[in-house]
């Protein structure tokens, strides 16, 4: 039997495949069912302190190969959110808290409330590209990204993620803000958007929305790279990634785990298998004992 | 892809009901449905039957795009992408379909001359498709007895022998649905259900539209009795927009 | 019969549909029979000071729906180049020549020579996203930015187009820093990279190299849209467009004109005739006379 | 994408050329190539042939990267993407096939009862696939004398009658190929080249393969004769690395 497991942003997981926060995470039972379904741990949505419904339809556009979001954070806040997150708990592996603020006293709130649930590790959403005030808007900003990860480091006794955007110019400046987390998780989507010629106009009622899927796995797996090799820290890669070999390019790349959302779309629930099988398949055809050997070794 | 498509035919069924038909050469199975973009308003799911030969939907009216949708006429374009979900496992042999308020729309397509129907409105007004069927073959039902039977969807079926059905079909509001599934379960009956949860990505994606953790929008909108037995959370809570979990009552 | 003239960058264009720089536009006989296949124009390769061979190969990787690409800026240096321009210009249509460099004074000796060479306008590559000290390098820096368009504005006698990248995280920032610009061309490629899983390294011996084809189109769009919405400049677009939908959505997100580049990969030189028919039979069927109604209709 | 195969077999077929022999399910046509890339090393064009069943490369050392492959034995993998190119127009009915240096790799897959073979090379030890042809069908010549002819293949062409071969072939130095062509043209044959541009991207972007605005990686290698005529490229100039034009002599 291949040994699967690995240690990522300070957490043991089965499997290094974890479902992305955003995608199938709302409703407890469905975290629950993704988790029997072969994820080793789910990110839950991104939580705020304050209900929002998120925008008006269409906050979606699908790509051949690609989907455009521009939900909106929609969330019932984090006093209601407990609920959801016990549920999904129920399934015996970890859950990681995602959350969203404008600054580090209110990510520190949020942290505590996630905490108090139950959650295995933090997610600080510093990167959702189409909402004002939140996101990207304060991920951009090393000074803010730095108080912010101090300020959940020093009170917040589990594991602290950031999950950075493609959307900046220097990816390592946010980087080194970040550093004190357990984890860089990268990417979050890229801002992009679609228009439909007949109606000539966006077809997302926000205008813009975050690219995901397929199209976007190159530039993920250049920050992953990019960040293991100026910054050499745990990572958790995301973007695009769709099968076995996406999943190892972005272990070689730097990650310790890998985050799969948008394939949910094209795969459903049966693709946390067939990644986790591909992955065994390619480890003993290779003589590769475990996912650490994997771990940057494509790094030059 | 979003497909531009001209409105052909529009037909009123009931005074908030219009059909919408056009050439679509998409293949649409009975049950799956689209997601229909009206520009300026809204997305909005709705079943595609196919009738005479063209794709039509059924709209009721109830909020703002279905109302615009309601307003458009020949000519002008329905935006769509679709078509999505699970289609009924089989749409052969002796039928019973159920339907309550704009739920009838979805099982249009599987109206045939083995079809016995059950159509339940509030008031007579809202009663939809009778002429679909065989003469003699709709149950009318309203809350206000102005039409056929007073009463509710499951009061109808007291009154009928369900073994000589292959298959009961079933759409409507969940709680209607739950009170005929209370009916039915256990019975050895052949039923399959079409959920109506609210969806946004329509593709599996936002969790907005899940029961049990299957998406309706993917998983369904059809689902088997005996996959309706184990679901925790069908007829008793759904997530608002906001994800806010709601205890229906 | 549908007129397909449009002004863009300060040169009237016979149809909106240029040859993007880099691709099939190092030898002046090709660039030639790009223009007699019905390009209405052509950007050279960027050309610097002193001749470079390029990195060595691989320089492109291949995926489903997009290039990865680091030829490094080969180039003859611009004293060899002037050849390959006369031949291009035999075509009778505009050549637009691109340069790079990374401070004011030698963009303006580059230029200079292009003037001397004919060219219908020039187009400063701001944005190549592999080279240590060109491109993004530069045209991530304001200042620079905002330095080297007015020298060359002040001297030199035709249209200027600054492109741009979309590896910034604020294109509105430096969009105004080249405001001055003829036009903006939107966008260079996308910094990326890709890994061979059984080799277990990097495929492009550069490592990082720049994603171009239909999987950025989503990108180069919103950054279109941004610019047009944000500054209403001359806008070019170029990214991803592969057919005349797309070249659609890029006009009537601001765009004057389009480059194409990586769709001639699949679809070759033949593109530029079937993407100008399809978008005549899109203005006939619509009633659209003119591809000045179209431009940037999208914008809310 | 890039494939990952087996060697499966090497024969030394001269001093400084060998076959590499693989399993690929790919449709690869005669004319058509490969770019190999050797990790570490470089990524350069190779023809395929399909000999035996198996598909295989035969590779001529010139520098780093075909040394690198001329070393490698069964057992190591071979990682290569294509096949790319247009393959020649015809592969039937009786053949002359004149291939200098490594050029007559670019042929082999044409090789069969039919064909007719004149090998150019610089000496005898270089002399390529020989024995593929009928016994008699081959025709050697050499620079030095040392096999067969002395001379250089348009030489050995002046002795044969031409009008017999349905279709000729020709690969090797753009010089060689350019002085048959000089001797050919005008004179109602049916004659196909393949083109040896260096390469860099291989799929028609880079124009570094180009002659006279066609990308002999898309457009060619293959090229008729009728196309050839029209090239004011072919045989004068070409581009460097840089991107230099360089005159030929
Ligand atoms: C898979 C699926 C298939 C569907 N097929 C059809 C169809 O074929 N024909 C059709 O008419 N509708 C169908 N619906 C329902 C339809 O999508 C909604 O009626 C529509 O989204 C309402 O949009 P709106 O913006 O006009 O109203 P909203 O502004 O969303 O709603 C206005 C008010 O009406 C209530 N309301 C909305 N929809 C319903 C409903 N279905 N039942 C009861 N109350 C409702 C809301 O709660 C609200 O109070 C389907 C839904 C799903 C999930
Ligand atoms: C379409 C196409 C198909 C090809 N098919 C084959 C094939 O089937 N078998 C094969 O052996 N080669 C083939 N070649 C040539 C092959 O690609 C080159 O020999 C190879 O790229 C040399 O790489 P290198 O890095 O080893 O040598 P380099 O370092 O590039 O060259 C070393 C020295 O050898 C010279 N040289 C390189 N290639 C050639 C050549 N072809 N002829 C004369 N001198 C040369 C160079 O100019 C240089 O001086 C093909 C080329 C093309 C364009
Ligand atoms: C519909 C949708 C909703 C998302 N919502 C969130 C979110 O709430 N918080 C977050 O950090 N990322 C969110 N993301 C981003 C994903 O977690 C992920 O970073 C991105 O989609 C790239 O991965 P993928 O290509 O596997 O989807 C969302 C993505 C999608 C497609
Ligand atoms: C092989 C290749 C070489 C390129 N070289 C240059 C260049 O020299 N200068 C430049 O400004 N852009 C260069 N580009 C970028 C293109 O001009 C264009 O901006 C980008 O590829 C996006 O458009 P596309 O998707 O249509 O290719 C190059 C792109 C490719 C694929
Ligand atoms: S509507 Fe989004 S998951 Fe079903
Ligand atoms: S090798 Fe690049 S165009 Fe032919």
């Amino acid at each position: 039997m291949i040994d699967l497991r690995t240690k990522a942003g300070g957490i043991e997981l089965d499997t290094p495949l974890i479902l992305a926060s955003g995608i199938l995470d709302e409703n407890g039972y469905t975290m629950r069912r993704i988790l029997e379904a072969g994820a080793a741990a789910v990110v839950t949505k991104s939580i705020g302190v304050d209900e929002r419904n998120g925008y008006t339809s269409p906050v979606v556009f699908e790509g051949e190969n690609y989907i455009i979001n521009a939900m909106g954070l929609p969330n019932p806040g984090i006093e209601e959110y407990g609920g959801e997150i016990k549920i999904a708990e129920e399934a015996g592996k970890p859950v990681i808290g995602s959350i969203f603020a404008a600054d580090a006293p209110t990510f520190l709130k949020l942290a505590g409330e996630m905490v108090d649930y139950g959650v295995s590790a933090i997610e600080l959403n510093l990167s959702c590209p189409h909402v004002k005030g939140f996101g990207t808007e304060v991920g951009s900003d090393p000074t803010l990204v730095k108080d912010i990860v101090e300020t959940l480091k020093a009170s917040i006794d589990i594991p602290i993620w950031s999950k950075l955007s493609p959307n900046v110019t220097d990816i390592v400046e946010i980087g080194s803000a970040a550093s004190e987390s357990d984890a860089l998780v990268l990417i979050n989507t890229v801002r992009a958007m679609a228009i439909d010629i007949n109606a000539r106009m966006p077809v997302l009622t926000n205008v813009y929305g975050g690219l995901s899927g397929n199209a976007i796995k190159p530039v993920g797996l250049r920050l992953v790279y990019e960040i293991k090799k100026e910054l050499d820290c745990n990572i958790i890669g995301v973007g695009g990634i769709g099968n076995a070999s996406d999943a190892i390019e972005y272990i070689m790349a730097g990650a310790s785990a890998v985050q799969i959302g948008t394939a949910l779309w094209r795969k459903g629930r049966g693709i946390f298998d067939e990644i986790n099988q591909g992955i065994s398949g390619f480890m003993k055809d290779s003589g590769i004992g475990s996912i650490g050997e994997m771990i940057g070794v494509a790094v030059q | 892809m979003i497909n531009r498509l001209k409105i052909i035919k529009k037909v009123r069924e009931t005074p908030t009901v219009f059909s919408l038909y056009f050439h679509w050469d998409a293949e649409v199975l009975p049950g799956q449905f689209v997601m229909v973009w009206v520009p300026g308003y809204s997305e909005v799911p709705m079943t595609v039957a196919s009738r005479e030969g063209e794709k039509c939907i059924t709209v009721k009216v109830y909020g703002k795009t279905t109302e615009r949708l309601g307003n458009m006429g020949e000519g002008e374009f329905l935006y769509l992408r679709g078509p999505y979900g699970k289609p009924f496992s089989s749409s052969r042999g002796k039928k019973l379909l159920i339907g309550g308020g704009s739920g009838m729309a979805s099982l249009r397509s599987l109206i045939d001359e083995d079809s016995t129907g059950i159509i339940a409105s509030k008031t007579s007004d809202e009663i939809l498709f009778e002429k679909d069927f065989k003469p003699g073959m709709a149950i009318c039902v309203t809350e206000d007895g102005s039409r056929g039977m007073k009463g509710l969807a499951p009061d109808a079926i007291n009154n009928l022998d369900l073994t000589q059905f292959d298959t009961i079909y079933v759409c409507g509001p969940e709680m209607m649905m739950k009170a005929i599934f209370d009916m039915l379960r256990g019975k050895e009956l052949n039923v399959e259900f079409s959920f109506e949860r609210s969806m946004k990505c329509g593709i599996g994606l936002c969790d907005s539209c899940s029961v049990d953790g299957f998406q309706v929008c993917r998983d369904g909108p059809t689902f088997h009795i005996k996959e309706v037995e184990n679901m925790a959370e069908f007829g008793k809570t759904r997530l608002a927009s906001s994800g806010k979990r709601i205890y229906m009552k």
